[in-house]
Order: structure tokens, then C-alpha cells, then sequence
């Protein structure tokens, strides 16, 4: 099984465009690493040709949920928060590698996330302490108004927000406060907007990382090459990564941004 | 008892579906979601002659019941595909159709040639007309003389069927399939994309890294009907009819408007299994519009 | 503030907001639903020198996000229009384009002067891409030279500013916008529908009696916007831009690709206020993307 | 006002893939005339460029309803026959020029319908009857499971069903009866398929009628000249009729079949 309509057993508004959907199928027990994504079918099926890529953001085994958490920026995240309770929502997934904790053990592990790359860094969190790892947060987002699950990450470790704006938290970036960090950190994992990723893979690239990436995708199953990164590395047989496939979660040198 | 089964030049297909190329990549994704020996046959992925990496990101946008791309014909190269990619392909019990791009005439005999040689494929399919790449392909596929030019030249290094894959992009389509039948064509592949664009509005840059792209999907089936009833009133070759098929209903359309089988492209990336599905519900489909085989829906549409 | 009006040829445009010929009729109707001086301007139905019935029925079928139509020009002639649509129109404060067609070089002439010597006719749009006309409309449209030949003999006649519709069934659209560009051509209408089709799955024919018919609606606006943003960058005509305009954000999206104002044709018909409505949101949908004005978007889309 | 959201009351299937729809809305108190229609949009706004024409069926003014009845044969009549209670259909309308019946009293009426055409004859019947006019009505149908509204005609006046296939009523067409009451008749109405329409025009030639033709409409409102019919008189100064907007309902001898 790789695809399945799953139900919707809520879809709230957490902040400022954004929501929070929690769906529950069978689907679920094959979620098992933070950093995957769930391809969602959006709209009637007729308009929407593509489907769009949604991070885990949460697992509930025993209830057999899944949490997602979205910003509404066009017309399939738009729908999806249109959605109610009992609704059905045509996933395929989960997709593609994700953040590889299993070996990951008492260890100062360091996230970084900003806006929408804040939802997988959670159950991300989540596993890294329930490993013993001493998990620091830090997360940036545009403006107060923006802000979510700030307690939820509170509860797993050190939680910095940091907003543009100044509305909450300290003012600034998140790379504003990473050399802070950086000495005592001995893993970090990061999600977010292009422009952060390069800021913060410069910053930490004494430090071994993982880097979520994002890029508009076709089939999201490796088959139409929409979504590729090149490699660093030129001797690299094939030179390119596809996100949807091999990522979208990499080692922070593997690729080029 | 339905028939499916369709002859044409060099593929013998035990039904009319197959993916179209570029939508399925090597296949060996979607050998993860079912088994591959029930397609009409399969068509992989542009061929060049080298490794290509392609165009830029972002290489998709969606529009309106359909989507633009601009991969830029990204693949292993021709040799790349011969080693790493037919041998598994080739455990499927269907056939297979290779897409043999270039950028110059010499380039396309080479490919088409090495392919040609190889005992996994079983026919030819000549990308005349990809609007993705800025070196010549479109010009190949928007100049009668050119296009059979090339066409006549690729079926001389090749003893494998050659169906030469049409562009909408172009104002005598039927001038085109004459230009190409008579440079010795054995069939036709209709239609390619039709070259469109988006605007990101917060950026105020076209959306795709190339600029323009491909449009596919259902936005462009009207079009592509229309194309394949004209050529086939007036070209005596098969075609293998694509442009937004999502449903058995769509399939009819083609047959009916002059196809003798279908490919299923954009279609694939909304639903992995959409082609194995449409197979299973072909059958009662023709029945219901009362069709014996698909040999016999082929063409009906046609005023007589 | 911000500013809407744009000032093209022979068009004070206080909005660049008008529908688009054939789908607003001569406006009566649509004037029930709402004031028409509200709108930037009025491109009325196309006229021939003859009283025309048009094709048969069925003249219209949906497609997937867009719809054929196959109308044929039906319009009561050059002279009916201008003696019982203009007087009606003419009591709205909003300039009026009258939609010129015809078989010949010689109809194109004789409506052409006809309708410029009208008080109540502020611009030609030249309907040189028909492709729902037999007798010769099409050609005009998809040849260069004959598109140049025809420009050139209406502008003589015609003491409007003339804009020329251009078809999107070509190969080449920027040769035919450079074409009548040099002819004389004030301006571009961009684009016209693409010739698309339909079949009937249960009667085995096409659903529209004339076969063929013109695809309009959202499923073009990729190719629209792709050909505006061409020609945009290499004719120096402004450029009223149409294909499946449906929102405010299609609107930025049109400026953005280079046009100056644009047209609303088949949305017209899902929601007769879709113009007015238009209209009223476009103020803060620019002002969201940080524009100042109509002027200050058109052709901001382009990279540098 | 020329449209609104109306409210889904009511959406049963009634027979062979027939649906009868109630709306409520403020638009019920514009809808006068049987025979009319509503100019009903389809799906999510995007994929489906054109409205779809549907007579009215019925009206209560009181309860401020209005009554379709449609078949299932496409993508437009599908998606309307999955609305459910409460949801919100967009109508345009009443568009047309229905069945006239303000002159029509004390008279002998035959209403011949078939198929997706019976629907409008339910509401002129039910007006015809409070004006004091001996109703007659003939109904074709496919066959039995096809058939709908019998009895509720059955109400109104003496009615005669035909199948085509026998299954229910007398076997075969409308026209096979036709000879039977068109001597008792002053004045017909009918509405179906146009190979009917042909049929009972031309039988009841020497009586005067009134038909409602159907054709596949862009606009609905008599901008797009999508729907046009020509006109039997050679001599008429435009030669053709818009059935959206002149008709759909028309004196028998005023247009071409
Ligand atoms: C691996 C991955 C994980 C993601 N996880 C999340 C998440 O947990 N929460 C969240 O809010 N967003 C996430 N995104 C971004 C999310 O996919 C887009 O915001 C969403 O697709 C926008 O769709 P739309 O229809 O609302 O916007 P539109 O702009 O209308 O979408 C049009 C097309 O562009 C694509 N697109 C637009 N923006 C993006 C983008 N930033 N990334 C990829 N495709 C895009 C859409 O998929 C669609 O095909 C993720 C993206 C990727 C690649
Ligand atoms: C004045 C008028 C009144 C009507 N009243 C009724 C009624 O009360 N009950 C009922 O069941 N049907 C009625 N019809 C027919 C009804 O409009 C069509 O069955 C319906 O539009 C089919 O839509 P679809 O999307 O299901 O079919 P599709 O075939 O998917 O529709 C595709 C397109 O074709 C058009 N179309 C298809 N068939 C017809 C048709 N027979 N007439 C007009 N347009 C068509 C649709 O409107 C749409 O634009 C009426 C038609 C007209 C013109
Ligand atoms: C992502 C993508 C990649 C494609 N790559 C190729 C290609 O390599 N060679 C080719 O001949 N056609 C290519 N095509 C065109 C398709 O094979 C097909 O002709 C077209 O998409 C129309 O069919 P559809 O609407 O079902 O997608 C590609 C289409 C898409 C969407
Ligand atoms: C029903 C219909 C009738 C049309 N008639 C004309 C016409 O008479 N003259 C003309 O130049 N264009 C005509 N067009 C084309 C439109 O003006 C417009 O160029 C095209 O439909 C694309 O815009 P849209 O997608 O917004 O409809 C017609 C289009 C439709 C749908
Ligand atoms: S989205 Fe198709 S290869 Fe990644
Ligand atoms: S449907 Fe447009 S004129 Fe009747």
C-alpha cells in the first residue's frame, strides 16, 4: 500500500495562515522517519494536476494519526484548509528520506527551522529526546503572529524564537544567534527557506549537519526529474540528487544550494 | 470478450495503454506500485547522446487542469540508459519504445542507431519537439523539412519502427505528418507540449528557471484530439495519441478521433497507478459504448 | 492611490478592464447586470459586411478548465450593428473596439471604413484569426504576409487606430506581431482561441456541428501569457492581453507577461459580473504585489 | 438581483438516475413563468467553464423553494446530484421565456413530455389546473425504472404513460397516442428530445402549440449567440431565435426543428 483516503479528524487555524491537520489512516505505520513528506492530492481531481508535498510534522502510532502543519500561500493549501472533519484526503506517501536519527544518542544535537521548515524539526525533536539527546531549538519566523508550537518544542529542549520583526522573541534571524551555539553543538538538523539553509550550512560547516530541502515537484517518486539539486561533489557519477527520492533530507555538503 | 490487443509497427501491444515518455521516467519507480507487464508497452525517458543534467529548478508550475515543464531532457546519456536501465526493464513482459533526442541530426542518428541496436527495444520514438531545449529541437519539430530531413536520416542507421513524435506547436500540423510519412515514418506520436508560462506575482519572475515550458494535461486534450482527427483524414500512418488522458472516457476520445493506442503522461504524477487502472476499466468502457475491440473504435469519430 | 488608467491608441482606458469580443455580445445583456461605464472599455461582437447566421448547433461543448466554440461569425452586419447596437452602446461613458472580420481583403476593407467613419467607434480590432470561418478567415491569421497585406489595406481606410488580433495557431507568433507591426498596426489583441475538438462518446461524432471549434478559457492562459511575454520583448506595440482571465491575480499575472490592458471573454459567462468585479478589486490586488499603478506592472515580468 | 447562493433543501434520487433538488433562496420570487430555467454552476468554480441550464420543476412561493429535476449524464449533472442539505448552489436565473399561460382558462390542454423534458410540465400542469383547464398528459419514458412524477401528475389530470421498452404504462411512444386526443385538444405544450418534438409537432400540426426546445448554452443570457434555433418565417428580420432568451419555449410553428 502506498497510497490511501485518509480521514480528516481536525484541520484548526494554529497561527497567522497557518493550520494544523491531523489525519488518521493505515497509512500512518509506514511513517517512520521525521523528514519525510506526504504527497497530497488537493482539490476535485480535475483542476489540481499536481499534488503537494507536506512534511510530518507529528506520529501517533497507537491512534494511527499523522499531524501536519501548513501555510495557506495558494490555491492546494487553501483547499486543504477548507477541509472538515471527516473529510477524505487522498495521500500518497510517505515519501522520500528523511532525518536519520537511529544512531543518534546522547549527543548536543542543535535544530534550526524557519517558517513552514518548522513542522518536520518537531517530531524530529521528539525522537532525538526520547534518544537521550540534548535537543537546543532554535526557531525564526516572520512576526508574532506567525509564530507556532513554540511550546510544544519548549517542552523537548532550550527553544530561541526568533522573529524579523522583533513582534516576539529576540529580534534578528536565526542565524543571529547560531555562533552561540555552534562550539557546543555536536549535530545539527535544519529546514527552511533556501536563503536560511545557505546562511546556516556556511555558519555550522565545521559541524556535521543535515539540510531539508524544498523544490517544486512533478510526481514526487523520483520518475520526472522535476526536482533535482546538483551535487558537490563533480566526480559524483550522476551529479544530481532528486529531492523528492534521495532527500529531501541531505548531508549538509552533499549538495550544492 | 473485449479485444485490446493492438498491432502496430513493431509493437505488438496486448492493449492500447502505455505511459509517455518523460512521465514515467525508466519505469522502475512505478514497478513499485504495480507490475509493469500489464502495460501496452512502455516509453522511457528522452535519450541524448551524453549526460544531461537539464535546466534549472523550479522546472514545474501548475496551471489550470495542467502543468508546464522545462526538465530539459535531463538523462544518463544514451549509453547510460542501454546499460543501467534497459536490463531491468527488459524483465517485463512488454514492449518497449525508446525516445531518441538531440540537437543536431548527427546527434539523433547516433542515439538512435545505439538504440536501435539494442535487443530490449523494440521501436523508435523521435523527439522532434521538445520546446525545452534551446539548441534546435524545436526547430526539428516546427519545419517540415527538417523533420523529414531527420526523419529519413534516423531511419537509415535504424531497423526498429520509428515513430516520429509530433509539436503542436506549429501552425500545418498535417503538413508535418505528410513532411514525416513520406520521409518514411512507420507511425506517429501525438502531441508533445505546447509551449506556455507562468508568473510568480510576489517575484515577478516568470516561475519556471527556463522561463517557458510544456503545457500537458487535460487543458491541452481538445487540442490534441483535434490534431490527431486532422492528421489521420489525411496521413496513412498509425498514431499514438496523448495529451491529457486521465480516463477510460479520454481514451475512447482518442480512439474515436483517429488513435490506435494512447499514452498517459501528467496523469501519472496525480495517480501512480492511473495506467494499470485505466487497463482494467478499458474493457467495459468499449463495451458500453458499444465497441467490440479497440481496433474497431480507432477512427469512428470521423464523419463519413 | 492607485492608478488604473491606461491611455492606448484611440483608447482612454480608465481601467485596463474590458470583455472580450464575441463574449459580451453588443452589450445589452450584460447591461442588466450592470453599469457598462464601469468598464475600461467595450470590444463588441465581430461584424461583417452581411447579415451572417453562423455555423450550425451545437456551438459550444466544455473542455477541462476552458470550452469550444464554433458561433461562425453570426452578427447582423456591418450596417445593422452600427445603426441598432452603437446607438444603445453609445449612451455609456466607456470607448468602444469594434471587432472587424470578413472572408476577403475587400470585407475587411468595406466593414473596416464603415465602422471608422461611426462617431461611436473609437478602435478597429482586427479579427484576422477566426478559426471558426472557413472561406478564408484563418489564413489571414497564420500567414505573415497575407496578416501584413490585410493590415496595411485597413489602415488605410481607417481613421481609428486599428489593433490586430493575432492567433495563437501558429508557429511563429512573434513574425506574425512583427508582420503587422510593420503593416502599421497600433496594437495586438493577444490571444485568440486555439483550435481545438470534442467527440461525442455515445453518438461517435464531434460535438460541435462544425467539428472544429475555438478553445478559450483558463486552459490557454499558459499559451497567452508564453506568447505575450515573446512578442512583448521584440514588437513595440502595446498589447491587450486576453486568455482565460478569471481573477485579479490573472490580471497582475497578464501585465506582468506585457500587456498594457486585457480582455474577459468566457469568464463572462460563468459570472456576468466578473468585469465589474474585477474593476472593484483591482486597486489592493496591485497594491499587494507593490505596484502603484496599472502602468507600473505591465511587462515587470520580464527578466533583466 | 439576477443570482444567488441558494440553499440545497432537499437532493434525492427519485428514479433511474434522476434527482429531484429543492433550493431555497430570495430568487424564488422572481421565477414566474413554467418552463423557465436556472442557469446552475457546476463544480468548484474552476474546472467547469459553463453553467448548466435546468428547468423549474416546481415552485413554492411560501417556503420560498424551487424544485429541479435532472438526470445524470455528465460530469455537471454528477457533481450536483452529490450536494447535500445545507450546501450552497450558485443560480443564475430565472432565465427565459417559459410557458405563457395567462390567457389559458377552461380549455382542454394536452402536455406531451419525455424524459428529462416531463420536469417543466409538472409546474404548468399544476398552473393550468388552478386556471379551471382540462389537463391531459402523456409521458413517455425509456423504461420503468426511468420513470418519475407519475402519480403527483396523476394528480392533475388524466395521465398516460408510454415505455419504450414496455416495462411500464403502454408499450411504445408518445406519438403512438397522439391521434387519440388530438381531436379533443384546444392547445398543447410539450418538451423533450427534438426527434419527439419533431414528431408531435407535425401530428399536431392543426392544433396550436407551444414547445420548449433545449440546446448546449455558453452564456445562458443571450450574449454568446451559442443557442440560437432559425426561424420558420423566411421574411423575419433576423431569421433566428436565441432559446436562451427568446425561448426556450416557443410557438410550435415559430422555429425550425
Ligand atoms: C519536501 C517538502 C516538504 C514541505 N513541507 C511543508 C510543510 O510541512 N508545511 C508547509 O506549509 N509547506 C511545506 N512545503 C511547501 C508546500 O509544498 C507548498 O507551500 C505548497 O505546495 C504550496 O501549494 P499551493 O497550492 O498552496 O501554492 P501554489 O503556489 O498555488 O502552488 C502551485 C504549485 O507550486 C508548488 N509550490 C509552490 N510553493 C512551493 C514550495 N515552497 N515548495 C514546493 N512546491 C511549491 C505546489 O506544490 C504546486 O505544484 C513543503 C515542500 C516540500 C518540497
Ligand atoms: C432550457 C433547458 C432546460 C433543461 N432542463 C433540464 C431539466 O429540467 N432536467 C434535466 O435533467 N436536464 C435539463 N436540461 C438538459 C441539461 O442542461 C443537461 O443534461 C446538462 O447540462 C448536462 O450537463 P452534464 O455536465 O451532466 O453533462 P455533460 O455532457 O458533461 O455536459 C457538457 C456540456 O454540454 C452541455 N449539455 C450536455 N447535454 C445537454 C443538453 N441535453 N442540453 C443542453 N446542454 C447540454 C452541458 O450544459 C455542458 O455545457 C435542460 C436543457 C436546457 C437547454
Ligand atoms: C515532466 C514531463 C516530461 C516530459 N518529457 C518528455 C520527453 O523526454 N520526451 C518526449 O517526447 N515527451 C516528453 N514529455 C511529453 C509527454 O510525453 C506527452 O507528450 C505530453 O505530456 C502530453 O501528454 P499528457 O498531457 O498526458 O502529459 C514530457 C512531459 C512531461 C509532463
Ligand atoms: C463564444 C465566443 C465567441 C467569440 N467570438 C469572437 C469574435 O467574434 N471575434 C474575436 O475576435 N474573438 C472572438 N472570441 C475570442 C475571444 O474574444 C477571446 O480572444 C478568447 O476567447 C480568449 O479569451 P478567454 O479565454 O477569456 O475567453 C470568441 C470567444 C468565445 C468564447
Ligand atoms: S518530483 Fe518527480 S522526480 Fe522528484
Ligand atoms: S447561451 Fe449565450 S446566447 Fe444563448
Amino acid at each position: 500500500m502506498k497510497m490511501e483516503w485518509m480521514t480528516v479528524i481536525e484541520n484548526e487555524p494554529i497561527s497567522l495562515d497557518t493550520f494544523k491537520m491531523v489525519l488518521s489512516g493505515d497509512l500512518v505505520h509506514l511513517m517512520t522517519q521525521p523528514g519525510q513528506f506526504l504527497h497530497v492530492r488537493v482539490g476535485d481531481g480535475a483542476t489540481n494536476t499536481l499534488r503537494r508535498p507536506i512534511s510530518i510534522a507529528d506520529l501517533d502510532y497507537q491512534a494511527q494519526q499523522v499531524t501536519i502543519i501548513y501555510k495557506t500561500i495558494g490555491e492546494g493549501t487553501h483547499w486543504l484548509s477548507m477541509r472538515k472533519p471527516d473529510e477524505r484526503i487522498h495521500v500518497l506517501g510517505p515519501r522520500g528520506n528523511g532525518f536519520t536519527t537511529e544512531h543518534v544518542c546522547n549527543q548536543d544535537v542543535l535544530l534550526i527551522g524557519g517558517g513552514v521548515g518548522v513542522p518536520p524539526l518537531y517530531y524530529l525533536a521528539k525522537k532525538l529526546t526520547q534518544q537521550n539527546n540534548r535537543v537546543t531549538i532554535i526557531l525564526g519566523f516572520q512576526t508574532k503572529a506567525a509564530m507556532f508550537y513554540v511550546k510544544e518544542f519548549q517542552g523537548l529542549g532550550e527553544t530561541i524564537v526568533m522573529t524579523e520583526d522583533g513582534s516576539a522573541g529576540q529580534h534578528g534571524r536565526v542565524t543571529d544567534v547560531l555562533p552561540k551555539y555552534q562550539m557546543k553543538t555536536d549535530l545539527y538538523f535544519t529546514c527552511g527557506p533556501t536563503g536560511m539553509l545557505q546562511a546556516v550550512t556556511q555558519q555550522m560547516a565545521k559541524t556535521p549537519g543535515y539540510i531539508s530541502l524544498e523544490e517544486r515537484m512533478g510526481c514526487g517518486i523520483g520518475a520526472c526529474f522535476a526536482c533535482v539539486c546538483q551535487t558537490t561533489d563533480q566526480e559524483d557519477g550522476k551529479g544530481y540528487r532528486k529531492i523528492c527520492m534521495d532527500g529531501p533530507v541531505f548531508a549538509a555538503e552533499e549538495v550544492i544550494l | 470478450m473485449t479485444d485490446l490487443a493492438v498491432n502496430l509497427p513493431g509493437l505488438e501491444l496486448k492493449n492500447p495503454i502505455m505511459p509517455a515518455s518523460g512521465c514515467f521516467g525508466f519505469g522502475r519507480e512505478f514497478s513499485e506500485f504495480y507490475d509493469l507487464s500489464k502495460l501496452g508497452a512502455i516509453v522511457i525517458k528522452a535519450a541524448t547522446k551524453n549526460q544531461r543534467y537539464g535546466n534549472e529548478t523550479p522546472r514545474v508550475a501548475e496551471t489550470p487542469s495542467g502543468m508546464l515543464n522545462a526538465i530539459g531532457l535531463q538523462n544518463p546519456g544514451v549509453k547510460g540508459i542501454i546499460e543501467e536501465k534497459l536490463p531491468f526493464l527488459s524483465s517485463f513482459h512488454t514492449p518497449i519504445m525508446a525516445n531518441v533526442a538531440g540537437s543536431s541530426v548527427e546527434e539523433y542518428e547516433e542515439v538512435a542507431s545505439l538504440l536501435s541496436q539494442s535487443s530490449h527495444i523494440q521501436a523508435l520514438e523521435l523527439n522532434i519537439s521538445c520546446p525545452n531545449v534551446k539548441e534546435g529541437g524545436i526547430q526539428f519539430g516546427t519545419d517540415p523539412n527538417l523533420a523529414a530531413h531527420v526523419t529519413e536520416r534516423v531511419k537509415k542507421v535504424s531497423d526498429k519502427p520509428v515513430y516520429v513524435k509530433l509539436s503542436p506547436n506549429v501552425t500545418d500540423v498535417v503538413g508535418m505528418a505528410k513532411a514525416v510519412e513520406s520521409a518514411g515514418a512507420d507511425g506517429l506520436s501525438m502531441i508533445n507540449t505546447l509551449t506556455g508560462m507562468r508568473f510568480n506575482l510576489m517575484s515577478r519572475k516568470p516561475i519556471l528557471a527556463n522561463e517557458t515550458g510544456g503545457l500537458s494535461g487535460p487543458a491541452i486534450k481538445p487540442i490534441a484530439l483535434r490534431m490527431i482527427y486532422q492528421v489521420k483524414q489525411e496521413v496513412n500512418l498509425p498514431i499514438i495519441g496523448m495529451g491529457g488522458i486521465r480516463s477510460t472516457d479520454d481514451v475512447v476520445e482518442f480512439l474515436l478521433a483517429g488513435a490506435s493506442a494512447v499514452a498517459v503522461g501528467t496523469a501519472n504524477f496525480q495517480d501512480p497507478f492511473i495506467c494499470s487502472n485505466l487497463i482494467d476499466e478499458l474493457p467495459d468502457m468499449l463495451r458500453k459504448y458499444g465497441f467490440q475491440s479497440v481496433q474497431d473504435c480507432t477512427g469512428k469519430g470521423a464523419f463519413v
